[in-house]
């Protein structure tokens, strides 16, 4: 019966045994479900279309900032789903919650997840939706390659997720060190699922670090000097040029790794003379400047949050800007801080060691420069400034210890234990999460035109505040104890288990916070407060001076700049009707039409890592074929531009009350 | 920085205000024969001849050997970059190139320190 | 602004709490070294964490005294600087705090860590650890024994681990006796350790493997030179040597009890290093074959 | 130092197609890194040959010299292309393009050559960690190579079909940029690959 052989074969290509667990086999259930529903109501409600014009194809930056920030709240869920999947794993000794193979997936994935595919997002949510409000532009350099970013970074999220479901999740960690990567250890297309779909989404973040540089540099309004750009727009071109040269490396040892798996090459194998550590090597020269990439557009946000209320303008400009570059410049040189234990040497460690620590003095430099700037203000504690005041003296728990693992004897002991864990959440969660988190709420209104609630803020942010310390303060004392990470499960009488258990409940309070947070966001949804002066905080900087939500040409008229708080000035000076315009001074204003050319791109690379994944290669090819063929497309299509008359922006800024009389 | 924006022409306003096309008018700055572009490939090629030899021919002892042939590499590069990639040329402020400086430093950084960390040099640790 | 003040009570309670359950019992065992390495690293530990702790509390108790005195409320009294943005001696003072609590930590890491990495005896017990799937294994290149899972090692004498693996990437952790080193394939590294004083310390692979990585553990009996050299003998003497087919079952990936086996075959061990071979005592780097 | 536009290279002239060039740039140099990681783990490898040949064994330095030759011209012919463009004449700067890419195909058939001739004697890249990034490296150039080949295929299409037009005349600029970096790398992998492999 060769035909049933085929269909058996087939499943059992697609489901690999230890796929069909009964949780994974309801949740698959559950997402058809999801995805039949969904459909069904685009089309009762005919939706589709509108979703198509309005949202896929669009290439308007803003609305691509509001995708990626619902993307990186769902993986935040689906990371969160797996951080308490972990914690309930370890509430207590010898537990079978899951077994070990299933442990190890979804640490792999918790890590992956919320580094690549929710703080990443999450960042570029908020590059998207405020930096070219914040420079004065009417859309970022290139809008489509913008488009095709967030379709790339889109699939990728789509790929990691679908090894789920589909023939095996990875269970290497989210660094994946080789040779335990390599086939011999890890036969299955678990790991090509990471491989592949962090190489389709990191070319998006490269195009979008090129896409962002060239926007900031060159499409700044008239007077915008440097040396008035926001600070969050100077996190934004930093971190913009550490992705230029931080994810290359990641390609490479991706790509190698990929061509060991399913080319058979040498590069990390056991045999043939393969060197792992270059792996980890390549893999921490990006990691590291990662780490930055991901923490330095919080300090952006809390340079907008923190003058905006305390009512005083940022203390030390020109030393906030500095220790930005000197951050960025000095994480390139520190990356060995990740493996002093391979034995590379005294000097080499002592090398990197001190470079990571030299990194503590401009970050000193920031943090009391934010205390600076409050001192002698007017605090006012909405919920983005209280995520600010709880970042302080977190991040600075986590920097501490940062420095005590740069110190490199004592990293021998910290070294892969939960000290380490600890210190990890404890500036990305205080650093960028709590950044992350504060920027959503600040510009919410900019974003969407109405208000969250302030109260089921306020709440939310309590829960998953106390809930972190609770969750990660223990853990540090747990490395003291000598329990490493990774572990599946652990024996009891090694006085582990309290702490354990603390960090647990910890880690609930934290969900209950989320849950709080999600609530807030449907409730004020419900019955949303609108914002109708379009500067609902006071603000300082120039996306205040737009109505919220921003036109779809963002500025009618290109504002003159003339100080650093363009806006501020303008209503300490009495100037606010220069934004303004005149019927006899408006003009025709050209904009990017829409494309379907980045989703189809994106769609493209998708396949064709699909075809990599499965080493399916007639598919593989399929999907390079189906890439040339757009870039072709959109070769020959070039830039088209739809242009909107100057009768249509007079009404609508008319309807804004925006034109003089 | 703040020195740039007299420079430029006329604001950058997104999509808005491109220069017509008639308007266009290219001029060469050069003379009408491509002598640059002529004598960049003859340096080119002098420069890969002598690296080529002095592997081939053995004209130099082989200590000093990759030390040159590498110096040779670098000064072809530069030379490509100047005369082919028209570096210089540019609008307002030319960004590329510090940027491009800083992918070479970080390029080379990659591959020096990569060989360093690489040589495995712990006695006992 | 009363619901927001309470609000705040609860992550206060919950700090304190944090911080105050630890204690110090024989659990912690990076608080309780039992030798010079181990010791040196635990130094170099407090001294960070004093200074970092200044650090925090210097933040904390700014971040905290700004907070209370500059809220936006109707009646503050504090002055109000609205164009306060520059302070060139503040900003030199916070460049220098930084730089000398760097500095405190940064002189005893590089002698250190220059320290560790030179083995203080030319006399060193010498061990060679292999990393097995799940298992690891220690062989005594000159008393000819072999054991499983745990070994023995005289007090008052340096030991050098050869480390090595014939599994993915490990990392030998007797926190105890000192900090860890990677066991890698391919390549032999040198580490040493010196237990101060008996006991029995637990050790265990502290780089992620497999399923079952977590339990991948060791036992170390740290004893007198004399009960050490009995054991040798006891084990000499039980004649169970190491044969190739036992071998082969400790390649396959398993968790085994402990083992001892009065003598092995030498390849189990690789012979010529990648990168290192002896010269004298001193380990130095050799050219690849 | 002001400068009006008409004095701007004409490819600068306009705002936009400037900005493009820019972020043109911007990509070479990710791509310039790219490249860089590939050259650190190719000089970290170039010892671990295992059982297979090493560099010295490997290398025919002949064909890689004409190799070097061809696409030397070919960068060359390119900026003559560009040369063309800027002095208006359409006919030159498609033929020259064209030139080029001719050049760059018969490189990309000598590499596959040299490949086929490795393999066919055993040398695939499984054999050693050091094959597998000689391959590697100068593949991953010879693919860049084969793209940019490509790329100016439809490039010399458009300017057929459009003639001169600020945006052929960006991406011809654009198109330029791409093959001499490209040729810039080639020198390092002929020096750091080749002749320090035979030397
Ligand atoms: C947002 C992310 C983020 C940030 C900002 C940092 C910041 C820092 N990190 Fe962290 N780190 C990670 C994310 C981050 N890290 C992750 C994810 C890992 C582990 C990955 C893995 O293995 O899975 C890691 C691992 C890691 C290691 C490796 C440990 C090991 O594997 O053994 C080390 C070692 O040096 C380290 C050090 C530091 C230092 C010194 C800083 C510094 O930048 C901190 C600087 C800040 C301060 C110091 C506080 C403020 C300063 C002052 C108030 C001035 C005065 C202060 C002093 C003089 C002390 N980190
Ligand atoms: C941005 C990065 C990020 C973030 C935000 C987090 C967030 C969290 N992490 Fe994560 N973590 C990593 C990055 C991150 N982590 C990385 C890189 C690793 C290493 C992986 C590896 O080793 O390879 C890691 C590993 C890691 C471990 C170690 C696992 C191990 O080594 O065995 C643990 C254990 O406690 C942990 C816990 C948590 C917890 C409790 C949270 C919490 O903050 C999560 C917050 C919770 C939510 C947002 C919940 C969402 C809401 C719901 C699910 C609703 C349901 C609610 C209820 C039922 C109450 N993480
Ligand atoms: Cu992170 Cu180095
Ligand atoms: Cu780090």
């Amino acid at each position: 019966m060769p035909i049933q052989r085929w269909t058996l074969h087939l499943l059992r290509l697609l489901f690999p045994p230890q796929v069909l667990l009964p949780d994974i086999v309801a949740i698959d259930i559950g997402l058809t479900v999801a995805v039949i529903v969904i459909g069904v109501y685009l089309t009762r409600t005919r939706r589709w279309g509108w979703l198509w014009h309005e949202w896929i194809t669009t290439v308007d930056h803003k609305k691509i900032g509001i995708m990626y920030l619902i993307a990186a709240l769902i993986m935040l869920f689906r990371g969160g789903v797996d951080a308490l999947m972990i914690r309930s794993q370890l509430i207590a000794p010898n537990a079978h919650f899951m077994g070990a193979q299933q442990y190890d997936e979804v640490f792999t994935t918790h890590g992956t997840v919320m580094i690549f595919f929710m703080a990443m997002p999450m960042v570029f949510a908020l590059f998207n939706a405020t930096v070219p409000l914040m420079i004065g532009a009417r859309d970022v350099a290139f809008p489509r390659l913008n488009a095709i970013s967030f379709w790339l970074f889109a699939f990728g999220a789509i790929l990691l997720n679908m090894s789920f479901s589909i023939g095996g999740s990875p269970s290497a960690g989210w660094m994946s060190y080789p040779p335990y990567s390599e086939l011999l250890y890890n036969p299955g297309v678990g790991e090509n699922y990471f491989l592949l779909s962090l190489q389709v989404a990191g070319i998006g973040t490269i195009a979008t670090g090129i896409n962002f540089l060239v926007t900031i540099l060159r499409m700044r309004a008239p007077g915008m000097s440097l040396s008035k750009i926001p600070v969050f727009v100077w996190s934004a071109l930093i971190t913009s040029s550490l992705v230029l040269f931080a994810f290359p490396p990641l390609t490479v040892a991706l790509g190698l790794t990929m061509l060991d798996r399913v080319f058979g090459a040498s590069f990390f194998t056991i045999a043939h003379q393969g060197m792992p550590m270059m792996y980890v090597n390549l893999f921490w020269i990006f990691g590291h400047p990662e780490v930055y990439i991901l923490v330095m557009p919080a300090f952006g946000v809390f340079s907008e949050v923190v003058p905006t209320f305390s009512r005083k303008p940022l203390f030390g400009y020109e030393a906030m800007v500095g220790s930005l570059l000197a951050i960025s410049f000095l994480g390139y040189g520190t990356w060995v801080h990740h493996f002093f234990e391979m034995g590379a040497g005294p000097s080499v460690n002592v090398f990197f060691g001190l470079s990571t620590m030299l990194i503590a003095i401009p970050t000193g430099v920031k943090m009391f420069n934010w205390i600076f700037t409050m001192w002698g203000g007017r605090i006012r504690l909405t919920v983005p400034m209280l995520w600010q005041l709880a970042f302080i003296p977190t991040f600075v728990v986590g920097g501490a210890t940062g420095i005590m693992l740069a110190a490199v004897p004592g990293d021998y002991q910290y070294h892969n234990s939960y000290f380490l864990i600890a210190h990890f959440h404890n500036v990305i969660l205080g650093g960028t999460v709590f950044g992350m988190l504060s920027g959503m709420y600040y510009w919410w209104p900019k974003m969407f035109g109405w208000k969250l609630n302030q109260r089921q803020g306020t709440w939310a942010f309590a829960l998953f505040v106390s809930g972190f310390w609770l969750t990660f303060m223990p853990q540090y004392f747990l490395g003291f104890e000598g329990m490493t990470r990774r572990m599946a499960t652990y024996p009891a009488g090694l006085g582990w288990t309290t702490l354990n258990l603390w960090s647990t409940v910890g880690a609930f309070v934290m969900g209950a916070g989320f849950l709080v947070m999600v609530y807030n966001i449907l409730w004020s949804r419900r019955y949303r407060d609108w914002d109708v002066t379009g500067d609902p905080w006071d603000g300082r900087t120039l996306e205040w001076s737009l109505p919220s939500p921003a036109p779809e040409y963002n500025f009618a008229r290109i504002p003159m700049v003339q100080s650093r708080d363009e806006w501020w000035a303008m209503k300490q000076e009495g100037r606010t009707d220069e934004v303004k315009i005149s019927a006899t001074t408006v003009h025709p204003i050209h904009m990017p039409r829409n494309s379907a050319m980045p989703i189809m791109l994106a769609f493209a690379f998708f396949v064709g890592a699909i075809g990599l994944i499965f080493a399916w290669f007639w598919m593989a090819i399929l999907g390079g074929l189906g890439v040339i063929a757009a870039l072709a497309y959109g070769s020959f299509a070039d830039y088209s531009e739809v242009e909107i008359d100057a009768k249509h922006v007079l009404q609508t800024e008319a309807q804004l009350g925006r034109v003089e009389s | 920085m703040d020195h740039e924006h007299p420079r430029r022409p006329q604001a950058p306003t997104g999509h808005g205000d491109e220069v017509e096309l008639a308007l266009l008018q290219p001029k060469m700055h050069a003379t009408q024969f491509p002598s640059l572009q002529i004598t960049g490939y003859i340096l080119a090629l002098v420069l890969t001849l002598l690296a080529f030899g002095m592997v081939a021919y053995h004209w130099v002892p082989v200590p000093s050997l990759i030390p040159i042939i590498l110096v040779l590499a670098f000064i072809q590069g530069a030379l490509q970059m100047g005369i082919f990639m028209h570096l210089r040329e540019g609008r307002g402020t030319t960004w590329h190139l510090p940027v491009l400086a800083l992918a070479l430093f970080v390029g080379l950084g990659i591959v020096g320190f990569s060989i360093w960390i690489m040589m495995f040099k712990s006695g006992v640790s | 602004m009363t619901k927001t003040r309470r609000a705040w009570v609860f992550p206060a309670i919950i700090l304190f709490g944090g911080l105050l359950t630890p204690g110090c019992g024989s659990d912690y065992v990076v608080f309780h070294p039992a030798g010079p390495v181990a010791q040196s690293e635990l130094n170099l530990i407090v001294l960070s964490a004093i200074v970092v702790g200044v650090v925090i509390v210097v933040i904390w108790v700014l971040w905290a005294y700004v907070l209370i005195r500059f809220r936006d409320t109707p009646h503050n009294t504090a002055p109000y600087w609205p164009h306060w943005q520059h302070h060139r001696v503040l900003e030199v003072m916070v460049f220098v705090f930084a730089t000398v609590a760097l500095v405190v930590v940064a002189i005893p890491t590089v002698h250190k860590t220059y320290v560790l990495d030179r083995i203080p005896s030319r006399h060193p017990l010498v061990i060679d650890v292999t990393s097995l799937d799940y298992k690891w294994l220690f062989e005594y290149p000159v008393q000819h024994i072999a054991t499983v899972n745990y070994f023995y090692m005289p007090t008052h004498r340096p030991v050098l681990f050869q480390l090595t693996a014939r599994s993915p990437l490990s990392a030998f952790w007797a926190p105890n006796l000192g900090g860890m080193e990677y066991a890698m394939p391919n390549r032999v590294l040198p580490l040493w350790l010196e237990a101060s004083h008996s006991g029995v310390f637990r050790g265990r692979n502290a780089n992620f493997t497999g399923i079952d990585f977590w339990r991948m553990t060791f036992m170390v009996h740290a004893v007198p030179k004399k009960t050490f050299s009995h054991w040798v003998s006891q084990v000499q003497a039980a004649k169970h040597p190491m044969t190739r087919a036992t071998w082969r079952t400790l390649l396959k990936p398993t968790v085994t009890p402990p083992l001892r086996y009065s003598n092995y075959p030498s390849w189990t061990f690789p012979q010529r290093p990648t990168a290192f071979t002896v010269k004298g005592l001193e380990y130095v780097p050799t050219k690849n074959p | 130092m002001s400068t009006t536009t008409s004095t701007l290279p004409p490819e600068f002239q306009d705002n936009m197609e400037s900005i493009r060039i820019m972020g043109f740039w911007i990509f070479l140099t990710t791509d310039l890194v790219l490249f860089g990681s590939l050259f650190a783990v190719y000089v970290v490898f170039r010892s671990l040959v295992g059982l297979g040949p090493t560099p010295h064994q490997l290398f025919v330095i002949g064909p890689v010299l004409t190799e070097t030759l061809i696409l030397l011209t070919s960068s060359f012919t390119c900026s003559l292309s560009l040369y063309s463009a800027r002095i208006n004449r359409v006919p030159g700067a498609i033929a020259w393009l064209i030139v080029t890419l001719g050049l760059g195909m018969s490189f990309v058939l000598l590499e596959i050559h040299e490949f086929a001739s490795d393999v066919l004697n055993g040398h695939t890249w499984h054999q050693s960690a050091f094959l597998s990034a000689f391959f590697t490296l100068v593949g991953t150039h010879g693919g860049h190579v084969s793209v940019g080949v490509g790329w100016a295929i439809m490039l010399a299409i458009q300017i057929g079909l459009k003639g001169l037009t600020l945006t052929t005349r960006r991406k011809l600029y654009a198109f330029a940029l791409y093959w001499h970096f490209l040729d810039i790398v080639w020198i390092f992998i002929f020096t750091v690959v080749y002749l320090s492999g035979i030397a």
